[in-house]
Parts: structure tokens; sequence; C-alpha cells
């Protein structure tokens, strides 16, 4: 991956070499990439399972897979990429990778703890994969006792135990960028100077600290009483397993946000850069970060509408849940606005991230029916919900992801992509992803339940046509996989700022040199501020 | 590959109030869905770079438009809530003059007991235009009943009784399913609800090889377990007369009362001194993994049939919500 | 190594020791009060007396006193988001039952 | 700054400009850290608190057959842990070397005994026969129906202390790396922020203490005759 150009140059690559140079690495640069080929591994795996789902719904007999099996393959799936690949996904890779450059930062504040993260999400991914492969486990990924306690006879303890350990990844990870955002910005980068991507990484920080513990707390619940039989969300000693219910909300719907969150912020830079303009309302879309991440914990019930919780609590949460659809509104909004009168280039990360804008304001819409109380009595546990949060955590997180990683190759790698094929699979993927998951919606709202191995034949044509979809999907995933790999050798070389944008990851030279800077940078004026960007390149050039 | 359908039939009285509120939506969806993909689209179009050195100059200040754009969709989700929220609560209140069934969910069956004492297994025939009042425990684990034709849905946890009804309006056949998922044969946990013509579900009702109705199956096992020794009819046991007791507050031990429902009695059997009533002694044994769920809700029936309506009539079910704070000695929440 | 960290405030060994014993007077009094019948304020008095412990704690011991309004927030977050928790997780638990329907 | 062969020491990292903004971070980490700790019990609290709000008689029942004393006790010595390790805190804050051992090694013993006597009161329960989950349990005083409920009770004692004492066995291991590194003479007035941070990490232990003391030991206390 050292071109002539490169190699005269020192940077984060080529500053050392051999695999005990990256297993013991500080640099956050490095630790970024350790991550990314850990969740891609992942993501891959969680692929295999989403694709067995889908071909095994082609017919509506269940005849591919055992039951027993298929109820193994959509846990696995759900676990794997939610808590190993979406959770970290954006922040674990680009938030560590660009977060301390975009605020002018030689390092995370804690870069061991950077490192230990890593070490803790490929350790719980183990326990996880030992899971996996020692038999499996079928209880779902949302662990609802008393199925997951008492009936289960999955290896329920070890993906537990998997989750809880990488829950203390995404913890360190968020502290550690708290912190780093708090005490480490360069002099002259106020709290309105930062990137959104930067404000969009603190809000989900704040989920990550506020959040994961409860869960940790959670899978230590379950764990004491599957197995030193402690009972505490058990009925027969008058425990209730709504409880546990509560307590696995709690987290795991502000876990979205952490899903979600991290893809807006990638979105804001690529819609900024490529529109050459600043966010339309940047301090409200910056606010609309925190408040997501704030109201998003106050919301957790409305997973619980026919669960048995009360109906004065269903009307509270159903209240609240709508507040969310406000800083929500405000973002797509805004991002459309500032298309207006800009002056917009369609390469690939403004492809994503405009397809990002579409998929997440269906996602956000369709949330709008679950949380009406009335309507989710009939949609909730159905395909709708299922069509609903891949809509947010696909088409939203994912897509944003994926821009992200295409806005940010070069500066990562100092090699360019092919742009032809890298429009291509934009396409592809938004159109297998409209084709696989739309259906679902249709085929929720006639009734058929999640997780069913078999299904009613009336029910078969619409599973048929998301089951293509997936297969579009799939060769939509595996193109971009082929061409970054190809791109290490044979692409461009990567100038510094390919895409005329104003972050000060920008500033330096891709890739980066090992502490990020030659000279720690002086901010003078906001992000986003194109008039003196290109002022400086008539001078320089 | 069965009759292929993009939308599922109304048969109950909830049903066209679900659809209607799913209409408002999909319209509000469609609407800012073709606007923001509009306005993408045109702006994409008619701003497109055009030169590469072109800066746009826009200056955007005071927030007007960012008030706009969230007042407006936020007056129209209050819209959604209260309109959600008034047929959740329609859905959630069985009307008075329900027929009373009991469900038991077990992995992986559905089990239904009519008052008259039919038993059926993932098969539940009712009457057209009736109120059904279901009534439902589970054996193991959490499950889910549910009929998307009548667009309703309740999970049903272990330990406790939940409660659903419909009133379903077109005679027919209707997918039953188990929507929370609860083990290995969850996809196989289904069943088909019968609607009926009301001649034809009493046709049906009188057929069949009913043993008994519930509560005499109830008022057997009564017997066989000897409750019948304390709980005497002449109020001379050393536990309280039943005769007449359901549906009314009950004076417990200790000040407090309580209201005798079907949870009350469900939690008496098998935690006798949560509630004791006042003037008595706790000395009722448990049942705890003494008696099945069914067996439970035969038991809970007979003492509803000695209750001020006896027989398998309308049941009167309390109309008024219980009182708050109904015990203060309460260990127990009767209501969970 | 330089010049000490600036503004480090550091209290006098009679400060710790007067907080370690107001701490200690603390306990015994709550352990002794919890034997009285104050009815539903026993609660409320054992869980005052524990918020006093924390708070003393957590000023003195903790240096809270002397600390960043930054860190004072964190603590202050915190507590709130405990009490989001706790509250609107009761407002199930303490409303189930209300319709008068059983599982309602 | 931003040197390339930067000369890093303990008091000042290749990441940092100033040894304040260092002391800084590390300080603001370990409170977030803290946080997190709330929450982590908090899960817990709010499990104690409904159950306890359902069976307020039983668990005052099962509350009672704890022993109050040497809960009081325990909480006391505990609190003498907190007040050495402050006062190891200050030492470093003095840059008197030889105090902070000696302090540490106080803190460490004081932690120990706590332990100590936890691990004496878990035994009895074990002897009392008031294990949830076996067989054997039974707890005097309360109806057979509600032996579930005092079952409940225990499984949130066992869960809270439990993992309140794994806190401090935490807490104890911090100890004693801190007490090998202040006898090498790492700490100085300049740089002492890892005894400061272990010490905000040890009075936090001390402060869910605090609250389980009178949750699991005193409340209701006065119910049972």
């Amino acid at each position: 991956m050292i071109t002539a150009a490169a190699q005269e140059r020192e940077h984060y690559l080529n500053a050392s070499y051999g695999l005990k140079s990256w297993l013991l690495t500080k640099d956050h640069k490095r630790i970024g990439l350790l991550y990314l080929a850990t969740i891609t591994l992942f993501f891959f795996i969680g692929g295999a399972f989403a694709t067995l789902i889908r071909v095994e719904l082609l017919t509506p007999q269940g005849d591919l897979v055992s039951s027993e099996t298929y109820n193994k393959l959509f846990t696995m799936h759900g676990v794997m990429m939610i808590f190993f690949f979406l959770i970290p996904s954006i922040p674990a890779v680009l938030g560590n990778f660009f977060l301390p450059m975009m605020i002018g930062a030689r390092d995370l504040a804690f870069p061991k703890l950077n490192l230990l993260s890593w070490y803790l999400l490929v350790v719980g991914g183990l326990f996880s994969l030992y899971a996996m492969l020692a038999g499996g486990v079928d209880t779902g990924w949302t662990f609802y006792t008393p199925y997951s306690t008492t009936y289960s006879n999955g290896y329920v303890v070890a993906t537990a135990l998997g989750i809880f350990i990488a829950g203390f990844s995404s913890i360190l990870t968020g502290l550690n960028f708290i912190v780093t955002i708090h005490r480490m910005r360069a002099p002259g980068m106020t709290w309105f100077r930062m990137p959104l991507f930067v404000w969009a990484h603190y809000a989900t920080s704040l989920i990550q600290v506020l959040g994961t513990p409860v869960l940790a707390v959670t899978i230590v619940l379950l764990f004491l009483e599957r197995v030193l039989h402690l009972g505490i969300f058990d009925p027969a000693r008058g425990g209730d397993p709504v409880l546990f219910q509560h307590l696995f909300w709690f987290y795991s719907h502000p876990a979205v946000y952490i899903m979600v969150l991290p893809s807006m912020g990638v979105v804001s830079e690529i819609i900024s850069t490529f529109s050459r303009k600043a966010i339309f309302g940047y301090r409200i879309v910056a606010f609309s970060s925190v408040a997501i991440a704030v109201l998003g914990f106050l919301v957790w019930g409305h997973h619980l509408f026919v669960s048995g919780q009360s109906l004065y609590a269903g009307m509270v949460f159903s209240f609240l849940s709508y507040f969310v659809a406000i800083p929500s509104a405000i973002k797509v909004f805004n991002w459309t606005a500032t298309l207006y009168k800009g002056s917009i280039s369609f390469q690939t990360p403004m492809l994503y991230a405009l397809g990002f804008i579409g998929l997440f304001t269906i996602g956000g819409l369709t949330g709008l029916f679950v949380a009406a109380l009335g309507i989710d009595i009939h949609v909730t546990d159905t395909y709708f919900v299922v069509a609903h949060f891949h809509y947010i955590m696909v088409g939203g997180a994912l897509m944003g992801y994926l821009g992200g990683m295409h806005f940010w190759w070069p500066k990562m790698t100092g090699r360019m992509y092919p742009e032809g094929w890298a429009k291509l699979s934009a396409l592809v993927i938004f159109l297998g992803f409209n084709l696989t998951f739309f259906p679902q919606f249709i085929l929720g709202y006639l009734g058929m339940p999640r997780r069913y191995h078999a299904y009613p034949e009336e029910f078969q044509v619409l599973n048929v046509l998301s089951t293509a979809g997936a297969s579009v999907l799939a060769v939509g995933y595996m193109i971009p996989m082929i061409y970054f790999i190809w791109s290490l050798r044979y692409g461009k070389v990567a100038p510094a700022n390919p895409w005329g944008a104003t972050g000060l990851e920008w500033k330096t030279s891709s890739p980066p040199p090992v502490h990020n800077f030659e000279e720690t940078p002086v901010v003078t004026h906001g992000a986003y501020d194109y008039a003196s960007l290109m002022a400086e390149e008539v001078e320089v050039g | 590959m069965g009759k292929f359908q993009l939308f599922p039939v109304q048969a109950s009285t909830l049903a066209p109030e679900v659809d209607h509120l799913l209409y408002f939506l999909l319209a509000v969806t469609v609407f800012f869905t073709v606007l923001i993909f509009g306005a993408i689209f045109y702006f994409a179009i008619k701003y497109r770079r055009r030169s590469e050195n072109e800066l746009p100059h826009v200056q955007h200040t005071g927030y007007t438009l960012e008030i706009l754009w969230s007042v407006i969709p936020f007056g129209i989700t209050m819209v959604m809530f209260t309109w959600g929220a008034s047929i959740f609560f329609t859905a959630s209140k069985p009307p008075n003059n329900a027929i009373q069934i009991y469900a038991v969910g077990k992995q992986w069956m559905w089990k239904l007991e009519h008052l008259e004492g039919q038993r059926e297994i993932n098969e539940l025939h009712i009457p057209v235009n009736t109120p059904v009042r279901l009534t439902m425990a589970s054996e193991d684990v959490i499950h889910s009943f549910f009929v998307p034709a009548f667009r309703t849905k309740q999970d049903v946890v272990p330990g406790r009784y939940s409660t659903t009804w419909f009133t379903a309006t077109k005679p027919g056949k209707y997918h039953l399913f188990c929507a929370e998922y609860c083990g290995t044969n969850h996809s196989g946990m289904i069943g088909w609800v019968y609607v009926m013509e009301p001649m034809d579900y009493q046709n049906w009702l009188s057929g069949g090889a009913a043993e008994g109705s519930m509560a005499e199956n109830g008022k057997k096992l009564f017997e066989q377990l000897a409750c019948n020794n304390c709980h005497k009819e002449d109020n001379s046991g050393r536990g309280p007369n039943l005769v007449g007791v359901f549906g009314k507050q009950v004076q417990l031990a200790g000040g407090g009362t309580v209201k005798a429902d079907e949870a009350y009695f469900r939690e008496s059997i098998l935690q006798p001194q949560a509630k004791i009533v006042s003037g008595f002694e706790p000395v009722m044994p448990t049942f705890q993994g003494l008696v099945t769920e069914e067996q439970l809700v035969q038991l809970v029936e007979y003492v509803k049939s000695l209750g001020p309506k006896p027989g398998a009539g309308p049941v009167d079910n309390g109309q008024k919500p219980a009182p708050k704070k109904s015990s203060n000695a309460g260990s127990t929440p009767a209501n969970r | 190594m330089s010049h000490p960290p600036e503004k480090t405030q550091i209290d006098s060994v009679g400060t710790y020791v007067k907080i370690l014993l107001a701490l200690l007077v603390a306990t015994a009094v709550t352990t002794a009060v919890s034997r009285v019948d104050l009815g539903a304020f026993s609660t409320v008095v054992a869980l005052g007396i524990a918020c006093v412990k924390m708070l003393l704690v957590a000023l003195f011991f903790m240096h809270l006193r002397h600390s960043t309004k930054l860190t004072r927030l964190v603590v202050l977050g915190g507590l709130l988001w405990l009490a989001i928790l706790l509250l609107l997780t009761l407002t199930d638990f303490a409303t189930r039952g209300i319709l008068g329907v059983p599982g309602k | 700054m931003a040197d390339h062969a930067p000369t890093e020491t303990l008091a000042l990292r290749v990441q940092f400009d100033t040894e304040a903004q260092q002391k800084d971070a590390a300080t603001l980490g370990m409170w977030l850290f803290l946080v997190t700790e709330i929450m982590f019990f908090g899960g817990m609290f709010a499990v104690y608190t409904i159950y306890r709000s359902w069976y307020p008689d039983v668990f005052a029942i099962a509350s009672s057959s704890l022993n109050q004393i040497i809960g009081a006790l325990n909480t006391g010595v505990l609190l003498l842990s907190s007040f050495t390790m402050v006062m190891a805190v200050r030492a470093g804050q003095l840059g008197q070397r030889k105090a902070i051992v000696i302090f540490l090694i106080l803190t460490l013993l004081f932690g120990g005994i706590f332990l100590g006597v936890k691990a004496y009161e878990w035994n009895q329960k074990f002897e009392e026969h008031h294990i949830p989950g076996q067989a054997a349990f039974h707890l005097d005083g309360v109806l057979p129906g509600d032996q579930g409920h005092a079952q409940l009770f225990f499984s949130i004692y066992f869960a809270m202390t439990g993992l309140h004492a794994l806190h401090m066995v935490i807490g104890v291991g911090i100890l004693l790396i801190l007490i090998v590194q202040a006898r090498k003479g790492r700490f100085s007035a300049s740089y002492y922020t890892p005894v400061d941070v272990a010490g905000l990490y040890w009075h936090f232990v001390d402060i869910i203490w605090i609250f389980l003391f009178p949750l699991l030991y005193l409340i209701d206390r006065h119910l049972v005759k």
C-alpha cells in the first residue's frame, strides 16, 4: 500500500511495521482500523445469518432449516448486527479515527483505554462466536425472561457475557470521547466551531455512558437468575418478567440512537461538503443531536404497549415518544434546506447521504405509526416493526456508515476508490434495500408476526419479493468490499483534500502523520466556512 | 401460493377504527415523503455544481423556518397521540356485557375454555356481534394473543391474568397467532378464530362433548382439593364463605379492602397469606404447584358462579375502577 | 517534574476527622432510629440520613466542593438519569390495575 | 508542542499539552465512570424499589433477619477506610511519599476487614438456609405462600451486596497496585493522579454502601416485633 510518492513521507501506516506494532498500538487511527477489520468480520457473519433467514422464508413451510435452527439464526443475526456491528460501527471506526483530528488533537485523552476497548469488543465477540459454534442461542436478541432464564436450552450465558463485555467497550469509548471533546480541543476550537460529526458523537457518547450500564446490570441479573437461580424476574416467586423488559429497553431503545446519531453526524459533514455550503441552522442541528440523546431516554416504554404494562404508562410513553419526532424532523428539514442554493456535486458519499435522508425519512415516519397506541396494538411484534427498525438501522445507520467510509477512505488509506463502481454500489444498495424491506411493512400490517419460521401461504408473494431484494442488497454490500481492498494497491493516490471539505482532518496529509498534525492547528473560524477555505486555496495555489 | 393480499380483512369493531388512524398516518407519511424527496430532487438538479470554483452565498439568520417545521409536525403528532390513545383506551376496557372466555397459553398451543365447559385447542368459536372478553394466563413463558383481522393483541405474562376483548363483525375464519416469541415452535402456536352467527354458535355450544360447565368442573375441583372443608356456605368454616363475594370489596385483616376479582382469587389460591380476609386466621396452605392455570380458571369461575349473579350469564366485572390504594395491608399487588 | 498543578486546595486533617466523626454518628443515629416506629417516615428518615452521608463524602472526601462546574454537572446528570430510570419505571408499576381489569 | 519524538512523562503524556490538562482529563474521566456506576447500581435500585413496594411485610421480616449491629459496625469500618483513603490523597497533594504508603495500607486493611465481615454474614445466610433458589430455603415468620417473596428479598440482597463486594475487591486490587507504585516513590506533589482517581472510586463504592445499609438492614425494621 505504499506508493513512491508516499514512501518519502512518514505517516501513521508506515511509521512502524509488524503485528506487534498494530496489536499494541495506542494510535487512535490504527485502533480505528483494527475496529474496521473486526466489525467488518462481524458484519459478514451477521449478514450470512440474514441470508439464511431470507432464503428460509422463500417458502411458507419452513423446510430449509428446522425451527430450532431458524430461531438461532435470527437471534445470532440480531446479536451480531446490533452489539458487534452497528453499535461500534461509526463511533469506533470513523469516530476513533476522525474525532481527535476534527478537533485538532493529537490523540484521544486515554489511548490505552481506547486500545482496551477494542480488545473488549474482540473478547466479547469471541464469547458470542463461541456460543454460536457450540450450539447457538435461541432467545432472540431481546433475551426476554422467563424464556431466557428458565426455558431456553441455548448458550444464553456465553452470549450474554459476550454482550456484557462488548458493553464495556462501548462505555469506555463513549467516556473517552466525552473527555476528549471537553479537554483536548485545539486552540480556537470552541463548541460552536466543532463539526456536527463531533456534536453527534458527543450526544452518542452520552447515551453510551448513561445507558449501557443499565444493560450491563440487566445482563448480570439475567445471569444470576439463570445460573444461580436467584429468580429476580421469576413469576413463580412473585417477580415480574415485565420489569426485565423495562430495564432492557431503558438501554436498548436509546441504543437505536447510538446507531443512528453518528450516521446523522456523517451525513451533516457530507451534505455540507458536497453542497459547498454550511449546514442550514448549524446550532439547531447541533442541539438536536443532544436533544435526541436526552429525549431518547424517556420513551422506552413504547416497546411495552401490549406487554402488560399499565394503561397509564402506555399513554405517558406514547406521548413522550412523539417529542423525539421534533429534533428528528428538524434534522431532515435542515439537511434538505442546506441543498437550497448550494453547489451540489454527486460524488459517492453524497449519494449515500441523500439515500440516508430518504430512508431515514421513511423509517422515522413509520416510527410515528408504532408510537401511536391504537396502531401499535396491531403492528407490534409483526414485520411492520421489523421493516421500521431496519429502515432506521440499515437504511439509516448503515447508509451513513458506508457514506462515511467513502468520504474518509482517501484520508484513511491515501487512496481513491473507483468512483464508477462506488456509484453503482450506492444505487444497488438503495434499490435492494427498499425491495427487501418495503414489502415487510405490508406483511406486518397483514399480520405476519416476526420470528416466524413458517407462515401462512398468503404471505408468500411478499416474502419472495423481500428475499429477492435481499439478494440484490447482498451484492450491493459485496461490491464496496472488493473495490476498497482493490484500491489499497491500485487506487489513485489521494490528495490531502479531495472533496474540498473544511474539516481540520483535511488540512493534514493523506494518510495523516502519526500525531495527526505537523503543527497543532489554530482554529479561527467555524466549521463549514467554504469562503475562507477557497480563499486559502487561492493564496496557496 | 395462497390468495395474495395487500390489506387485512376488517372483522371486528376495532378494526375500522385502527384502519382509519392508519389512513391518516399514511396520508401524513406520503405527504412528507413526497415533500422531502421532491425537494431533494428539485434542489439537487437545480443547484447542481456548474463550475469547480463556484461558491454559494446564502445567509441564514433567525430561526423562523426551524420553529415552523418543528411546531407544525409536533401539532400533527399530537393528533396521532390523542387519536391512538383513545383507540387504545377502548381496546383496553372490556364492555360489561361481554361474554367471558378463558385462554391459557403454553408452549406451543392455545387452550381455550368456554363457561359452558367447551374446551378447544388452537381454535376459538365465538358469536358474531357479541363482545367477547378473554381472561388469559400462561403456564410457562410470555405468549401473545394476536388476531390480525380483529387488530387486537395482548401479551400473556406468566404469573398473572391478562385481559383482552373484541366484538367480531363478520362471520368467517380468521388467523390466531402467538406474537411474542416463545421458543422452538413459536410459529406453530397458531390457530383459527371461527366467528359464527349466534344460532350456529348456540348449536356449536350444545353440540360436542363438554363434560359439564366450567363452574361445575371448578366445583368438582373445589371438592377434590377439599376447599369446601373450610370454605363452607353456612359461615361455619375456618375460611370465608365464598357465596356472593365476587365483584365486591373485601375487608382485609389489618385494615384496607380489595376488590374480589379474578386476579384476587387467583392470588388467594396461590398465595393465601397475601391478603387475609378480616376475621380469619392465615391457615390456608398454598396451592402453588398443585393446580395448573387451567384448573385455576375453573376454580375462579366456580367462585364467580357463587357471586351476586350466579350462573354463566353475562359477568359483572366490576365496572368501577378499583379505588386507588384500596389496600394498605396488601403485600401483593392483585392487579399486576 | 515541573511545578505542581495550579490551585490544588488542600484540606486540613481536622476537617477530615470532623467529617469522619459526623459520618460515624450519622450511622449510629440511623441504626438506632430504625427501631423506632415513625410510620411512613422511617423510610424517609433512613434515606434522608443516607443522603446527608453521601453529600458529606462527596463534598469533602471526593473534593466536590473544590471541583469544577463541569464535574458537578456530571454528578447532577448522573443523579438525574437515575431519577429518570426510577420515575418512569414507576409510572408503570404505580399505576397497574387503574382500569380495574386484570392486566391493565 | 507537537514534537515528533515526544519525551513522554507520567505527568505529561504525549497527547496532552499541559499537566493540568492531563490531570483534569483523568478526573473528568473517573467522574464519568462513576456516573456509569450510578446507572449500573441504579438498575438494581429500581428492582429493589418495585419489589419492596409490592411486598413490604415480607421484606420487613426478611430484612430483620440480617444482623443490624454487624451491618452498622461494618459501615463504620468502611467509613474509616474512606477517611484513610482521603488522607492518602492528602499525603499525595503534599508529596509525603511515606504517608501515602501508610494510608493506602490502612485503607487496604479496613477494606479487607469489611470484606471479611461480609463473607461472615454471607456464610451465616448459608447456614440459615436463606439462599434463594435452594429447595431448603425457609424464612421463619413468613407463611408458606409468601416464601417466594422472601426469596426475592434475599436475591436482591445477594445481588446488591455481591456486586458491591465485587467493586470492593476491584478496589483492593487497585490499592495493591498503588501501594507497590507508591513504595517505588512514583508519586509526588506534582503527580499523584492515580491516587486521587482511585480515591474517587473508593469513596463512590463507600457511598453505594451508605445506601445499601439502610435499604437492606434498616427500613421497616420497626414493623417486626
